[in-house]
């Protein structure tokens, strides 16, 4: 069986932002998403309200230039005031093409 | 009843009894944690409740005697974000995304702490106009869009958009279910209401002691940003209240409400948002820092008024209101 | 009544606001959202409970009374779904897939809309037979079955092992729950039923209008599939429960069912499985379109039942029933 | 009432029968399954709903009659692990770590069979002592400590910290809701107490039998673990209680206990813990296995208790009070 | 310390599946799972009842060639009618021996 | 964009760890942690009481040394005698250094 590399970008979000985020992932080409929910704690510790809930676990399986693009855009607008991580790694998958554009 | 008794009834109450058990419980570290979704689910229901019990007290209220106290609260909702936000920014030396943050919260209103007034007075035995729900949806909005709007010109907002933070809060669960729950109310009248009355009023104190209890544990958590929050924001938190409170108070007996209905005026004007502005600030204006305006709206304000304040007003209003 | 004043006494019930308000929510993009955990709890909540009060009921019901609505609900079991089967592959030229699965959930049965019709006609006054609880759970099962086997049979299964799932059928949690919740009243009876009766009993228009807010939410969710459904799919989701309601209305009366009773039996055959047949039918018919299915038991049907559905059958019932 | 009368008394309860359906549940490989979120929550309800009935009972009873009991049960949570410890690795041939968990188990109280003979008492019209909650507290703790040390002791303890252990006990979330809610019942009296009965008073037997239904299918997965289990464990599980429930009524009888109480206290010695002592075990005696103490506590003892325990202790009360 | 690389295939799943998937899981010859919860969106949309609850995120740790059967099995049984992704990684784990036949 | 490569590390461990865990984790100069909620089966299948609840899914994002003690520690203090797994993954990030020393 023939496997294909792709990109899985994980950004860990604080809640409040998920429409904003899954939004901007769409923009950027993602062509799904999985949502998990998380709680934690990192270095900064800002934190919305408890009502808005914990921490959201955003992954989205993509091609290597999007997966670039979407840690750029994340850095620019969501880094420097929200509590956002995210990382990408290499995973194999059946059907690269389910997750291309 | 002088103000110890009141106190008293006030602070040995279930409901501020299981406050206190949830900060004991984040103080000792225990593994208690009630489920988020309880959280949420006790949310809500307080929320549909509070609305569906104004709805149908509003049925039965005409309009010449709802326009005042409306006018009175939606006053209120302009001149306390106005204040607050001048406070914070000239004694306070706050950022301005820090004081129009401030100025959301203390302008805004928290659901529970009304709720809990309107046990306090069930309590004492003090009546209360049922219209009262009405004046919670109508203060809970306009303060947090004035102090964004006061962010906004004073060029203190970057990144978040303003326009769409408001139209999200019209929308928002707290708006959504308390004007929901008030239509129903209003549409299904007395005789609706009947037919769920079991789950929605007569649970009602109950679910409000649970609530409580899980509050406190989240307002514990907060005391760990008391240190680094400083002297002026302590004082904000504790004085600020006073202030609206007494204006409150004042508005309710200028606008004819009753000594009941003048306490929770004074209360809703004391009382700072944990629901609606949290959720708006954070998206309107990401730079203020939440450490500041939950532990200040959370931390100290709401035990404050839910300890203290509820004798307090109600004692100001016996004062006030002939 | 006169069918005006029912629709009014119906569509201003608190259920049905509540059903609006979550449609409102959903519309309005509101970022309301009940905790699933909630939804699920509650659908158990309700199984739980209605099967309870039935069971209570049918251990004071004698046989004599009883077998003739059961066969009479037996029958709506196979016929509906056959019916159905029919008008979907020939009228609406479905996949042998796709209109099984429509088979499936047509002739099963909604719980929750049951429930609400047993509001309905507490609220307009007409009594209805204890027992009737009983008759949903004959009705739950058969059509799905009879309709996994005609697509057997047809030769439009392809993966899916249906034997495995009418196992799964018989012990999914929507039945068990049901025929438990049935087994525990008969045999713990009117005595047992009293000590659980402030939760099961007097909070169960409460949660049925709490669930009620989720469902609409849900139902909204699947208006966005209305456009790709089409006009058949949409005339089906009205005229088949209409069809169904008065054969069930019918042969309710020819059973000897009260009005209230005969209205019920309507409303089982009117409405559409949301819970037993998409679980069964998504592993057995797996290639059947769920954008369908849902769509028209979830988006058009069960609204459509539960806003004007129920005074419809009652008003054909008071025709039919002498 | 002849035991056989009480025997099927209880067995036909509603919480009794959810139970069993949890059970079946199990058995028939269902696909309910109830939301760890409500679980947590029913357990939460549970215990701070004892707390404050035991709490508002306490502030009416005086030292005088109260501390006979407190001390009779303190001497429980003493000789119980020790015996159970012995009887484990002297006739078990168990490990340290093994005989010193099933000690910690057996010594505690399970809240739930607790709330259980409560409900049976009701039934059978029999009276018990009001702080009777207050005396579960004083049982939970002491036998799981005595337990930790025994291990400790006789070396059977690694990598285990054992005083933080004690100090997590203290804390954990059973005692401090249990203990918690008696503060606040005791400090609210019956005034504040009527205001949260709706809750905490009305809704208790429908609550405890959602959460039996639960319990059920929870002890249920834990027979999967009998058969490596074996029968010393089975035989241990069975005759263990019924000894330890009756040393319970004695020592009830002795401290001058009624009838109800007396048996209340029986199943207190009888019932063993699933949920403060599992959790402090598995920290402070990792080596221990859970699928030993588990099973015996939730999978054999728990039904058995619930099922027959509960009649037959009440038969021994009826022969030792007089 | 000594690390063995074994795969670490994660299956997005609906939530009706689970039974069936961790069942095929053991006869392939995966020897634990773990599973959160979670919900998404992807090209296909397709879903069950909203009762049967969301989507499931399965983990399993398993030797290479293992990996690939399951990714194999998952594109032949499932992909077609259900909504199913799945993709492996390369994980280093402690115990090699614990995650392999 | 430069990106950085560091250690992702995922733990599955019994609830009644979390507290225990997160302190060694802290210790060992993680310098933030994601937790979400899962279930799942090994070989040891030894589980803490029910009440405790299901299984955490614990990450840390860390430097390749610090992922290496965090193995050592957890398989000398942890896998004995409690149901806990834990890899580690290779992964890009944007600031290496805000999950660095
Ligand atoms: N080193 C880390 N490893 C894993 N998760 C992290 C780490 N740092 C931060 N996080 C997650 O990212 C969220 C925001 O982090 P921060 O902005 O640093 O407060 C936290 O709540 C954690 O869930
Ligand atoms: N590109 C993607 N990245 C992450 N998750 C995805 C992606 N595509 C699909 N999914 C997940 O897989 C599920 C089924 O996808 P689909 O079959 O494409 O509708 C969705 O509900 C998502 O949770
Ligand atoms: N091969 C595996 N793949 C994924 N998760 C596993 C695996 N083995 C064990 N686990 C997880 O680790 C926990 C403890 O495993 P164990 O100690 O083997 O019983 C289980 O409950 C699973 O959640
Ligand atoms: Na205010
Ligand atoms: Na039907
Ligand atoms: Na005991």
């Amino acid at each position: 069986m023939e496997l294909t590399t792709v990109k899985l970008v994980t950004i860990i979000a604080e809640a409040v932002l998920e429409e904003r985020i899954l939004h901007d992932l769409r923009q950027l080409g993602a062509r799904g998403y999985t949502i998990g929910l998380a709680r934690g704690e990192g270095t900064r510790g800002i934190h919305a309200s408890d009502w808005e809930g914990k921490n959201l676990r955003i992954e989205t399986l993509v091609a290597p230039e999007i997966a670039d693009q979407i840690l750029q855009h994340l850095a620019t607008h969501y880094f420097p005031h929200f509590a956002v991580i995210a990382y990408t790694t290499d995973v194999q998958v059946v059907r690269g093409t389910k997750f291309q554009r | 009843m002088a103000i110890v008794e009141l106190l008293q009834i006030n602070l040995l109450s279930p409901m501020v009894l299981a406050f206190a058990l949830g900060i004991a419980a984040t103080l000792l570290r225990s593994d208690l944690k009630l489920p988020d979704e309880l959280y949420t689910t006790l949310s809500i229901y307080l929320l549909l409740a509070i609305g569906l019990k104004g709805g149908i007290a509003l049925a039965e209220t005409s309009l010449a005697v709802f326009w005042a106290p409306a006018l009175a609260t939606l006053m209120l909702g302009i001149i306390i974000p106005v204040v607050a936000y001048t406070v914070a920014r000239r004694i306070g030396k706050l950022s301005i995304a820090d004081a129009a943050a401030l100025a959301a919260h203390y302008g805004s209103v928290s659901a529970v702490t009304f709720a809990a007034s309107q046990t306090f007075l069930d309590t004492v035995g003090a009546r209360y106009e049922g219209f009262m729900p009405a004046l919670v949806a109508i203060l809970e909005v306009p303060a947090i869009v004035i102090a964004l709007m006061i962010a906004q010109m004073a060029g203190g907002q970057q990144g978040g958009d303003w326009r769409e933070a408001v139209r999200e809060l019209l929308t928002s669960k707290s708006i959504l279910l308390l004007v929901g729950g008030m239509v129903i109310g209003w549409l299904a009248g007395p005789r609706g209401g009947k037919e769920v009355a079991p789950l929605f009023v007569d649970l009602f104190k109950g679910a409000l002691t649970f609530f409580l209890l899980e509050l406190g544990m989240v307002a514990a958590r907060r005391f760990r940003d008391l240190p680094t929050a400083g002297w002026f924001l302590l004082g904000f938190a504790i004085i600020m209240p006073v202030i609206n409170g007494l204006l409150g108070v004042w508005f309710g007996s200028l606008a004819g409400l009753s000594l009941g209905g003048s306490t929770i005026l004074g209360v809703l004007a004391a009382s700072a948002s944990y629901i609606a502005a949290p959720a708006a600030v954070r998206i309107a204006l990401p730079q203020a820092n939440p450490g500041f305006y939950l532990t200040a709206a959370l931390g100290i304000t709401f035990p404050f008024n839910l300890a203290l304040g509820l004798p307090l007003y109600y004692t100001l209003a016996t004062w006030i209101v002939r």
